[in-house]
């Protein structure tokens, strides 16, 4: 197992008292295998994917739990070590490609700078090669790009170039949070296809943090569905989509406009909206949005449970 | 056929940026070039392309937000193109916006009830107690509590300031309500409950929508016609199935093809556009989507396709068609 | 908290300049007592005494007690009682230059940004011209044309002396620093999505600009308040010192700074006071324009991170 | 296409030089109330004494012909004349002066660059920290401070309070020593003059650069250099300072510029200095309008100057500024 999550929660101290933001997360991550983590905004997927770089900088965040790459809890690593695997065995790529880069440096430097920092090769032979990784971008005069400055180049560009420097360093574990959101649909499917293409390529993992479940569908092997901090429910793609088990993910998939098929009416929407972190209820914390709600749902969060399959409701084998 | 509510003729729009001597030099962006559309009484009319394709322009160009440079804007049978903004203001109570970003569209520093009472109050809608009254039935049609009038917009969630954007665009019974991308800041969840609270105003209120999108899928679902854009200008419009089933231009076929389909079944080789959309400070020549066509040719790179109907309630821009 | 506390301490000491003059220092701040002595520890002691070198005479320095707290100036006056009264000057001036700016800045920055195009420009271009201009510069060469000979411009004339002179040249002299801010804020409100939507309203421009614009550019010119103060305190005691600012008899601590400096190296503390008094309130303003800015910005609030 | 913004700016130049140029006059020669002939002549002249000064000075002439004759003397012919006292030339008075005034503003540049960016980087890389607090209030009190009286308190203390101790025995005499003709004690003489006028500085330019450090570690592109696996110093000194800088360069080169334009007078009267301001600051005592023009023109010319290099600057440390693609 590349990545094993094990209980991992991060709250927030704040001035109103402790804001629990991500809860009892688990999941893991096989060898080149790709895991979608899919949820909407404040569901705490972003928060779950930094804390595995360990990324969450501000000081009033408490996280707990255990985060194991390789065999070892990167939780308990001392900063240097940590340094080494960030961006060496372990890279990301951001959702804004427009502000994710430095303005005053050029993509060449950029990039060589990662390089430079994860191996001891000159700077000349790191130019070298990180030419070569634009090149397997799909950049054509990737000499050229490598001498402009990242407000010279698109959307679409920027992002090739974040990927090549994330996998400059042959990252055996690649996060990607959002990577398309900013980007044109047409874009869009230009650098999904390159990432299917890479991992091949590169034999990297790759954790997929999206909210777009046509996403998921094209390119996750397996997807794990988060609700207001917590799992609803995991499995394999296929399974998922064909048959959810959690009343969310149903309600989710039902609530996907659909682009091929009938037009149809009226969408089927979940009711109301979910809690703010502040806010969430003492049971399940999408009782009270459910069709399937029972009282014990208000008493406790259901727990996710499950060999391969795994879903955090009461009523689990009720879900049509 | 009814007349149209709204006719746009060879519409045009080019903003400027930069200064002539400036650092980078004056660019001239053209956001619309010779758009023309008609839009019927009642029906939903979707706005579909990638960002910079001129569509949030052309909503407000119709609305007179910007004025065009060139062409012509017919609404209810009036020339609007060069009225002020003194004799438009009776006929803004008949067409109305709604904005993307509903926290932007509200002013953070008034209250819920000033917000949407201010249409009321501005066109004359009567006395304190009749605006109170309106007011209540308004948030009751968007399914909001009338006690909520008092809080401020920062109190809502997304979904729920969408509908109070609704409510002031409806206060006035407007017929013509044009919606900028207004579930595209919102979780999957939510927008299905605002697509459905349209629909269900259309339905009561008769409300003639021009939905603005760059979701195709939602468009597909919202919509009743489609006009695709891409680079200022209107590519392919007319029936949404007809358009989405049965793509006749290139752009439009790459477009619906890109569109990651929510079902693992079918996972597929789509065709993948290359490269990406021109600057429109300096659009191509001849047909603006030949430099990433699949099927360009050379009559394409000089020569630029006119709309031409295309079958049966459909009009294509393109010598190539599908 | 603590710096508004500060102010109001020091604002109310200043109020009772008067009080203080006539209860606890006994003497008049703005009469030379030359020949005056009072009782220290049970001895008279001179006002002005012989000084060491044999020649002339030194003032009396900080006896720590109620009379001549911080000494005498080379005027024998109580410098502890003429501070506070300088206060009163120092703070009038630079709260009524700051009302002055903000109210001309507000003015200028709305109608350029709301206007836009020809007035836009041309405003524009001035604030532009007046920032290239040293403020400092153009404050001291106004000061020194009008502390001459004062204003006579049409039916108003202004005394030379008089306080209004440097309210309104420190007021000037910094519009194009507020104005060019709240231009641009006007401006980016004028394009945001909720005047657009004021607009499709069909709500007359006169009500946006009341409802929409103007309580957003309160807000902005509230935050500028007590930093201008500040800076206006800071000029004000500079010009004082330069003595182009507030003009004898009166007294302001920029004056009573200048007053010091003859005294400099015997009596220190007639310098050394009124400078801090400087300080203390320049920096009770500036914290006091943090807390504000944090409580208007809502970029400065704590932000949970995404 | 670089030559005509250059061009643009160049003409931008000469524009706002031509009105200030107009303001200053317009202050000085056509404030109502304000006679300039009957300051030359003094207070209580006689009114034929006022003609005659009047005409002498050439103040009978319509203002405009005033302008063209003041701007004659002061640019193309350079041989202005004091009205104070007659035959005084005064470019050369202000020529000589310059070497002062560059000498003052550029050592406090100096000093106020190190300390503003070691104090910045050390509060922003321990935000919300005791020391990062502590830096901020001294900071605050810096700024607040009225340099003048700064200058006087640096005054007692190191010519007259301490000048025996061996901290300050050191301390020249007031006033300014050519650096051509000792160096040594061009240095001496300056060290006081140039840490009073840094203070304020420091002040301001650190608590600029440590809001906008704190504000830079926010932005996305920090989060991916600590992704890359740099290390904090190396995300501080490499991505977040070198952005942080940009506003930084622009407002020092508008601070230079004012300063050595005159707004070191406080300073060079306090302690001393024959510089630019302290010109001003003589011809401001006796209204000597042709300094006070000169002095105020070569100010505006090293503001706008200042200016112009900032934009240039700019074109060279931002790259976004040279526009897109």
């Amino acid at each position: 197992m590349l990545l094993d999550v094990q209980n991992l929660s991060i709250s927030f101290r704040t001035p109103r008292g402790l804001l629990p933001v991500v809860e009892d997360v688990s999941f893991q991550l096989a060898e080149s295998e790709i895991l979608a983590i899919v949820g909407e905004s404040g569901s705490g997927k972003s928060l779950t994917a930094l804390s595995i770089m360990r990324l969450i900088t501000d000081p009033n965040a408490i996280i707990t739990g255990k985060i194991l790459f390789k065999g070892e809890d990167i939780l308990t690593l001392k900063e240097p070590a940590m340094r080494r695997l960030r961006g060496g065995a372990m890279a990301m790529i951001f959702q804004d490609p427009m502000t994710a880069l430095t303005p005053v440096y050029t993509i060449g430097a950029q990039i060589v700078e990662q390089i430079r920092i994860h191996t001891k090769l000159p700077t000349w032979q790191a130019r070298l090669r990180a030419e070569s990784l634009l090149a397997a971008m799909g950049i054509a005069d990737a000499q050229q790009i490598s001498r402009r400055f990242p407000h010279q180049l698109s959307g679409g560009m920027r992002q090739r170039v974040m990927i090549a420097m994330a996998l400059s360093c042959s990252p055996a574990l690649l996060i990607a949070d959002e990577p398309t959101t900013a980007l044109d649909v047409t874009v869009q499917a230009q650098i999904l296809e390159l990432l299917l293409k890479l991992r091949k390529e590169f034999n990297s993992s790759i954790l997929l943090i999206t909210h777009d479940m046509g996403i998921v569908a094209q390119t996750a092997d397996r997807v794990a569905v988060m609700y207001a901090g917590r799992i609803a429910e995991s499995g394999a793609t296929g399974d998922i989509f064909a048959h959810p088990m959690h009343p969310y993910t149903a309600g989710l998939l039902a609530a996907i406009p659909q682009l091929h098929g009938p037009r149809i009416n009226a969408f089927s929407a979940i009711p109301g909206a979910p809690p703010a972190p502040h806010e969430k209820p003492a049971g399940c914390a999408f009782a009270p949005r459910c069709a399937y709600r029972i009282a014990v749902c208000a008493e406790r969060p259901p727990l996710l449970h499950g060999p391969f399959r795994q879903v955090a409701c009461f009523r689990a084998g009720e879900v049509a | 056929m009814t007349a149209p509510i709204l006719i746009a003729e060879n519409l045009s729009k080019t903003f400027h940026a930069g200064r002539r001597f400036g650092p980078g030099g004056r660019q001239n962006i053209q956001a619309l070039s010779n758009v023309s559309l008609k839009v019927y009484p009642g029906e939903t009319l979707g706005l579909v392309g990638e960002s910079g394709c001129g569509k949030s322009t052309l909503g407000r160009t119709l609305l007179k937000l910007y004025t065009p440079d060139a062409g012509k804007i017919i609404f209810q049978g009036q020339d609007i193109t060069r009225m002020s903004e003194r004799a438009l203001r009776p006929l803004r109570a008949n067409m109305q916006m709604v904005f993307q970003d509903p926290s932007a569209s509200l002013n953070p520093r008034r209250r819920v009830g000033d917000l949407i009472a201010e249409p009321l109050r501005v066109h004359n809608y009567g006395a304190r107690e009749k605006i109170q009254a309106r007011l209540e039935e308004l948030m009751h049609l968007v399914g909001l509590a009338p006690e909520h009038l008092s809080r401020f917009p920062h109190e809502f969630s997304g979904g729920q300031r969408q509908r109070i954007g609704l409510a002031r665009a409806i206060a006035l019974n407007p017929s013509l309500i044009i919606a900028d991308e207004p579930v595209s800041a919102l979780d999957v969840s939510i927008q299905a409950q605002i697509v459905n609270l349209m629909a269900d105003l259309q339905e009561q209120l008769d409300l003639t929508y021009i939905f603005i999108a760059h979701d195709l899928a939602v468009i597909r679902q919202a919509a009743e016609r489609v006009a695709v854009m891409y680079l200022g200008v209107i590519v392919e419009i007319g029936d949404t199935d007809t358009v989405m089933l049965t793509p006749a231009h290139h752009y439009t076929a790459a477009l619906i093809s890109a569109v990651p389909e929510p079902n693992p079944a079918a996972r597929r080789a789509r065709t993948i556009l290359q490269g990406e959309p021109p600057s429109p400070a300096n659009p191509p020549p001849g047909c603006r989507f030949h430099t990433r066509c699949p099927a360009a040719q050379g009559r394409c790179k000089t020569e630029r396709p006119e709309l031409r109907p295309y079958g049966e309630n459909r009009e294509v821009a393109c010598h190539f068609p599908l | 908290m603590l710096a508004f506390a500060i102010l109001i301490v020091i604002i109310a000491a200043c109020l009772a300049a008067p009080w203080y003059a006539q209860n606890i220092s006994q003497s008049d701040p703005f009469a030379s007592n030359l020949d005056g002595s009072i009782t220290l520890a049970g001895q008279p002691v001179d006002i002005m005494q012989s000084a060491d070198t044999g020649f002339g005479v030194t003032p009396i320095g900080p006896t720590w007690t109620q009379k001549y707290f911080l000494g005498a100036d080379d005027q024998g006056r109580d410098v502890a009682a003429r501070i506070l009264f300088g206060g009163r000057n120092s703070l009038l001036i630079a709260a009524g230059a700051t009302l002055i700016c903000l109210t001309l800045a507000g003015l200028i920055g709305i109608v350029a940004g709301f206007s836009g195009g020809f007035v836009d420009s041309i405003l524009a271009r001035i604030l532009d011209i007046l920032w290239a201009f040293p403020v400092y510069l153009l404050a001291i060469s106004l000061s020194a044309v009008l502390i001459s000979r004062g204003l006579k411009l049409g039916p108003v004339t202004i005394d030379s002396d008089s306080l209004l002179i440097p309210i309104a040249i420190i007021g000037i002299v910094y519009v194009p620093y507020v104005a060019r801010p709240i231009r641009g804020q006007v401006l980016s409100l004028a394009r945001s999505d909720f005047v657009l939507a004021a607009v499709c309203l069909g709500v007359p421009r006169a009500r946006i600009l009341w409802k929409d614009i103007l309580p957003n550019v309160i807000t902005t010119l509230i935050v500028f308040a007590p930093l201008m103060m500040a800076l206006n305190m800071l000029t004000e005691a500079a010009l004082s010192f330069l003595s182009i600012g507030v003009q004898p008899p009166a007294a302001s601590w920029g004056t009573i700074i200048l007053d010091g400096e003859g005294l400099l190296y015997t009596r220190p503390a007639v310098a050394i006071a009124p400078g801090l008094a400087i300080m203390l309130t320049v920096v009770a303003l500036n914290f006091l324009g943090d807390g504000v800015r944090e409580a208007f910005d809502p970029r400065a609030k704590i932000r949970v991170q995404k | 296409m670089i030559f005509l913004v250059l061009l643009r700016r160049l003409a931008e130049m000469v524009f706002v030089l031509f009105s200030i140029s107009v303001l200053v006059f317009l202050i000085f020669f056509a404030t109502p109330g304000a006679d300039p002939a009957a300051r030359i002549a003094g207070r209580g002249a006689s009114p034929a004494t006022l003609a005659a000064v009047r005409h002498a000075f050439g103040l009978d002439q319509p203002l405009p012909v005033q302008y063209g004759l003041m701007m004659k003397h002061l640019f193309i012919t350079q041989d202005l004349t004091s009205f104070v006292n007659p035959g005084q030339l005064v470019i050369p008075a202000v020529l000589q002066a310059v070497p002062v005034t560059l000498s003052l503003v550029f050592g406090a540049a100096v000093i106020w660059l190190i300390f503003a960016v070691a104090i910045g980087v050390t509060a922003a890389a321990l935000r919300g920290s005791v020391i990062d607090r502590s830096l901020m209030f001294l900071a605050m009190a810096g700024v607040s401070m009225p340099v003048f009286w700064l200058g006087e308190v640096a005054n007692l203390i190191t010519q007259a309070r301490f000048h025996n101790t061996v901290l300050f025995s050191w301390v020249p005499a007031l006033g300014y020593v050519p650096l051509t003709q000792n160096p040594l004690l061009w240095f001496k003489s300056l060290v006081i003059p140039w840490t009073v006028l840094a203070v304020t500085y420091i002040g301001l330019y650190s608590r600029v650069l440590r809001a906008n450090l704190v504000e830079a570690l926010t932005e996305d592109y920090i989060r991916t250099a600590r992704a890359k696996g740099l290390s904090e110093r190396q995300v501080i000194f490499r991505h977040a300072l070198r952005m942080s800088l940009i506003t930084l360069v622009s407002m020092f080169g508008l601070d230079f510029g004012a300063l050595v334009g005159g707004g070191a007078l406080l300073i060079e009267v306090v302690c001393a200095l024959p510089g630019v301001g302290m010109l001003t600051y003589q011809a401001l005592q006796n209204l000597d309008l042709p300094f006070i023009m000169a002095t105020v023109m070569y100010g505006a010319i090293f503001i706008v100057a200042a200016n112009t290099v900032v934009d240039m600057l700019y074109l060279l440390i931002d790259p976004r500024a040279r526009g897109a693609r």
